[in-house]
């Protein structure tokens, strides 16, 4: 564990509940997933938690960020609710886009959460276009841009650095290295140094475990603050792991990724465990809290997806509608 | 009051006039700043606005695509300058899975009022990628607007309109009309989306041209006026919404039409506006609709060539002829 | 000699005999070598083939499509493996710009026999990105060839004539049909592009159906054989080249058609169809050539919404009735 | 200059004459451009031709190269022909794209030139699957990979280094910096540094002044030799000058260029210029000799551009052939 910038009990339990709930989350629409009761696949966030909750905690509502495929982590770090997540999870009417976006393109606007994508860095430019309007508008907000290490053979990642190196943009490039690109090693993907192709493009650049909350958050509140004093943009390279397989469907990994590797990475890096016990160990909490804590998010788990399954589908007349702002129905649009 | 103003002329005041009016429209693209373009259709902007809101990019279209939709997504108005139709292709991604669909992905939340403008058109012996006119690809994708501005008038109307629409628009003028005049009023005035011109009136056949191909679809019906046959010719302004009404009206008059736009052919803009005319007007048409696209080659640097792939003035008419004749023919 | 094998063997199968063949043919993607691509389909190529011919690559679309173009060019036949056929958007310009038009611009010196295999098809429940029938948009662009297998037996013999092929070529799989079996000969065949297939006759109304709207084609003909209507359904099977003459031949003897395919319907594959048959058949037609396609929207997640946005089989027949009453009706 | 490898006259006499021809073709399409007789525009590659030279001089017909916007001096350097290269800028049925292509897609296939491109970085994926062609095929050629230093914007660039690299591909990416992309000088859209981008790829990367042609070449023979032994992909950035305007329209450029700078790099670091001198200067030419050759040339050009301008256009029925290969008129097959 890195060493706490201060000692403040609240934001501590906050890191620790979001992670959990985090965690919850995903056992639960892995559930879901596994009883046939969610449309579609899903990828889980579980084993990155303390990378979106350590940035996350670093930002206020008015900063945005963007999010990938794998987003559920990312949209409960920036202040989703569990119900609204489950409902968009299930094409539910009170999700968070009505159902029409789904797992993949959960947004959550007024949280500052510009939206998962389902093109592998797709969002890129979106993160540093917020950063951009954040400049011209000056509103001293900051944008926070999470892909992972798959994403970094993208060209757009360095285009989009060139021109926010030229235009020194408050954006921070978060790159979440799980050691994976879907069934295929990073490595065998991946050239060179991720943080030396940033730093070559005039970016400070960073590496830190991911799987430590407070290093994680230490670090983004360092750089948030000096984004938003025009000293950006920066480039992270967060080292953690996911606990399952790709998408929730990826369940004989052995060919590419060892059960003894997996089995490894929880024993000794779990983001969760780590942090609750040296919250027990500096006598921040003690170990009933954290049960408790885990209990209560269990219960508001539960309730949400028991929410979201009995929620209503939109009726099908929402179908053509969201197509364009100011037109009712496209279909007697175009 | 009007007075006569090019095409670029027009589109630079549509652009200044909104940027005065609102403080969140800016211009994103290579060489807009002190270049202007190099069709020099921005000229003089920087120098009013600054390269604070007249911003000059590195040659990196989806990245500034990109860019573009995170702004417009956040608070402001982007005009991305595209500086050739062709390197649309290089866009499509941040404009059709991005710009197009996240009002819809998110259920109503994020819009994207960002407007793309480039150009199209050949003849300019610029080969083959650069003469392209793909505006059949984006009208082809839901959650885009598509304008086709045919003169200096409704590309200063149109630009307007874009500009202040909730979404992602792209427009495409025809490089070799910038220097083209029309009389265009000194009041501000927008051209609503969806609301196509007749641009000449007449009762024997209909001629649909987008973009320049009106002024191919005019000189044919002048032709043929001389001969006797009456052609309407309709301008539908923006391919996205589709004013189909008036288009199925005229037909219904006519009960003959031809289809003129500078895309290639084949599964193009030409077949949609084609079928939907069969489909609505059927029973009132006493021949085929027919159609004119590029050549479906790619654009031949060569003059000798080049002039051969886009739709002519003469060609229209004879086909026109042909249909009047109520002879069965196949459309070039 | 046929056997029943699924649509994602019988790809497999084509890909596996060619490479055998040739040793120039060689496929690159992501994820293509152990992991078979995510749906399977190239499981087992690495292991008799070798990392050397069957390469994974980066997530990297335009790099690896470009780097095929260039392949192509210099003496191999790259299969690359796009794995949905809503990224063909970020490779428009290397497939677009670069493979389609090398031939041409080069005056014929320098092909690109190279085939981009992907995949199309909603109702999976992938959202608006991952859901997408694109095949429109790269039928539009004269270079390319694309292909839209209907059945294993069609995903084989078109991929083997895909891969001896000159010239870049665009193959569409649907991904809901990976599993569907139909008999495949033991032996070797090709299937030429060009040539649609009869795949029902009748004499009332032609049904033409692209991938899997032949199936729904298919479903609505039963459905109409026992009203006493009698469908003919045609497949296509390669949108560029088309087999025009075929369609028409059918249409000048049914004198109705629908068209249907699951790209969108506006400014899509439908409109070209139809508007081919109305030039060629009008004479013939009693009644508008109909179209079904995708609805005009994103495609959305909820599986409440999503269904509602493909073309269905009841939905065909009702519009097939319709026209067969000699109603006046429009297209859903 | 930098040091010559070995005292070769008549390797020095052919790069000497190459520059020559290069200048001189530029010379004739420039004034065919101001006399109104070239359909179209055209981008002048004077002032560049010691790089051209200096690496094509290293390279086999059968090595292949990727050519730009700006790409007489590449087809050239790389063998081409000036009547037949005269006759494509004029549209007519005798160049080498049948006057199909122009100067923008002049190509050489018989000289491995696979062409100049009119999208930006348009073809540093071709370049790159030559390169994998050869080493699929096991045939010890090289690709080289022309680019300007706009065309680093480009992601496309990003995406085929990472894999050359991690295939170890016998490409060079050879970066023209010429200091200016269009009218733009370099720094404003160029953030970092251009070999470093190369080297956080793993890519080894050489900065060499590119109006010295023996120091291009001993560069390029040195590189081309190791990357058929497998030790590629590399990168060389060469800072260069183009003497005109973007294109040959562009005259009145004062706005981001001085006249000043531009008649500094003529008088002092003129590649053909220097080159003479100091091939003089070792005794290996007379003044006499580079007079000759100079005017051979002029001659050569002088017949070249007679010929294509009293050549034949194709014949209208070629505008639908080359549509397929396999197919003689496209018209009457889609
Ligand atoms: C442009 C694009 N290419 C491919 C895919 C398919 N795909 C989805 S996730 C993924 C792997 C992404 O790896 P990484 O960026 O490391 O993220 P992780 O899944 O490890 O969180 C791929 C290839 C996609 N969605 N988009
Ligand atoms: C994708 C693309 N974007 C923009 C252009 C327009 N354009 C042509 S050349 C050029 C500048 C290229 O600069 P650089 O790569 O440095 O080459 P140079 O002209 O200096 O030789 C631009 C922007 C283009 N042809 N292609
Ligand atoms: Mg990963
Ligand atoms: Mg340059």
């Amino acid at each position: 564990m890195a060493e706490a910038p201060t000692h403040n009990t609240e934001d501590y339990l906050r890191m620790y509940r979001q992670m959990v709930r985090i965690r919850a989350f995903e056992d639960t629409a892995n559930q879901l997933y596994l009883s046939a009761k969610m449309p579609g696949l899903t990828h889980m966030y579980s084993g990155q938690e303390a990378v979106a909750v350590g940035i996350c905690a670093a930002l206020t509502d008015d900063d945005r960020i963007t999010s990938t495929h794998r987003g559920h982590g990312h949209c409960v770090a920036k202040g989703g609710d569990l119900k609204t997540m489950f409902c968009e999870l299930l094409g539910k009417a009170e999700g968070y886009c009505r159902g029409k976006g789904g797992s993949m393109h959960i947004a959550d606007q007024s949280h500052g959460n510009l939206g998962a994508n389902a093109i592998v860095g797709g969002s890129m430019g979106i993160a540093t276009g917020a950063a951009l309007t954040a400049k011209l508008r000056e509103t001293g907000h900051v944008a926070v841009c999470f892909f992972g290490d798959g994403a970094t053979a993208q060209g757009l990642l360095y285009e989009v650095m060139n021109m926010a190196a030229l235009w020194r943009l408050p954006v921070i490039y978060a790159c979440e290295n799980n050691g994976y690109s879907e069934y295929t090693r990073t490595e065998e993907i991946a050239a060179g140094s991720l943080t030396a192709r940033a730093e070559a493009f005039g970016i400070e650049a960073h590496r830190v475990d991911g799987q430590d909350v407070l290093a994680v958050n230490a670090l983004a509140r360092d750089l948030v603050e000096r984004a938003r004093r025009g000293e950006g943009p920066f480039f992270v390279e967060l080292e953690t792991y996911r606990y399952h397989g790709h998408h929730v469907g990826d369940i004989n990994r052995d060919y590419y990724r060892s059960k003894d590797e997996e089995a490894e990475w929880k024993r000794v890096r779990d983001p969760i465990v780590n942090f609750g016990t040296w919250l027990e160990a500096e006598g921040i909490v003690s170990a009933d809290e954290l049960v408790a804590i885990g209990e209560a998010v269990k219960d508001e788990a539960a309730q949400a997806v028991a929410h979201a399954e009995a929620a209503e589908y939109p009726p099908g007349s929402e179908v053509d509608m969201h197509v364009y702002k100011g037109v009712d129905h496209a279909l007697a649009y175009i | 009051m009007s007075r006569e103003t090019t095409l670029s002329k027009a589109v630079n005041e549509a652009i200044a006039e909104e940027m005065r009016r609102d403080p969140t429209v800016f211009l994103l693209g290579e060489d807009v700043a002190e270049a202007g373009t190099p069709f020099k259709v921005l000229s003089g902007l920087v120098e009013e606005f600054g390269t604070g809101r007249v911003i000059d990019t590195p040659i990196s279209e989806p990245g500034f695509v990109g860019i573009a939709v995170g702004a417009a997504m956040t608070g402001t108005r982007p005009i991305v300058d595209l500086m050739f139709g062709d390197f649309l292709y290089l866009v499509m991604d941040q404009l059709c899975n991005q710009a197009a669909k996240s009002y819809y992905m998110s259920g109503g939340k994020l819009n994207v009022p960002m407007v793309l403008r480039t150009n199209m058109g050949a003849t300019r012996r610029s080969a083959a990628q650069h003469s392209q006119s793909l505006q059949a690809l984006v009208a082809h994708i839901p959650g885009l607007k598509v304008a086709m501005p045919s003169s200096a008038y409704e590309a200063k109307g149109l630009m307007k309109t874009a500009i202040r629409d909730d979404n992602p628009v792209v427009i495409f003028e025809d490089k070799l009309m910038y220097q083209d005049k029309a009389p265009v009023p000194e009041e501000e005035y927008l051209i609503p989306f969806g609301e196509a011109a007749i641009k000449r009136e007449g009762g024997d056949i209909t001629l649909i041209g987008t973009s320049s191909m009106v002024q191919v679809a005019l000189k044919a019906a002048e032709a043929l006026s001389a001969e006797g046959i009456s052609a309407e010719v309709i301008d539908p302004r923006t391919l996205v919404p589709l004013d189909e009404e008036t288009l199925v009206r005229s037909v219904k008059k006519t009960s003959r039409a031809i289809v003129i736009d500078e895309g290639h052919r084949n599964y193009g803009v030409t077949g949609e506006i084609a079928a939907r005319l069969n489909e609505r007007a059927f029973y009132h048409l006493d021949a085929p609709v027919l159609r004119f696209g590029a050549m479906d080659v790619p654009v031949p640097f060569s003059p000798a060539l080049e002039d051969l792939t886009v739709p002519t003035p003469e060609a229209v008419a004879q086909a026109a002829r042909t249909l009047c004749r109520g002879e069965l023919i196949h459309a070039a």
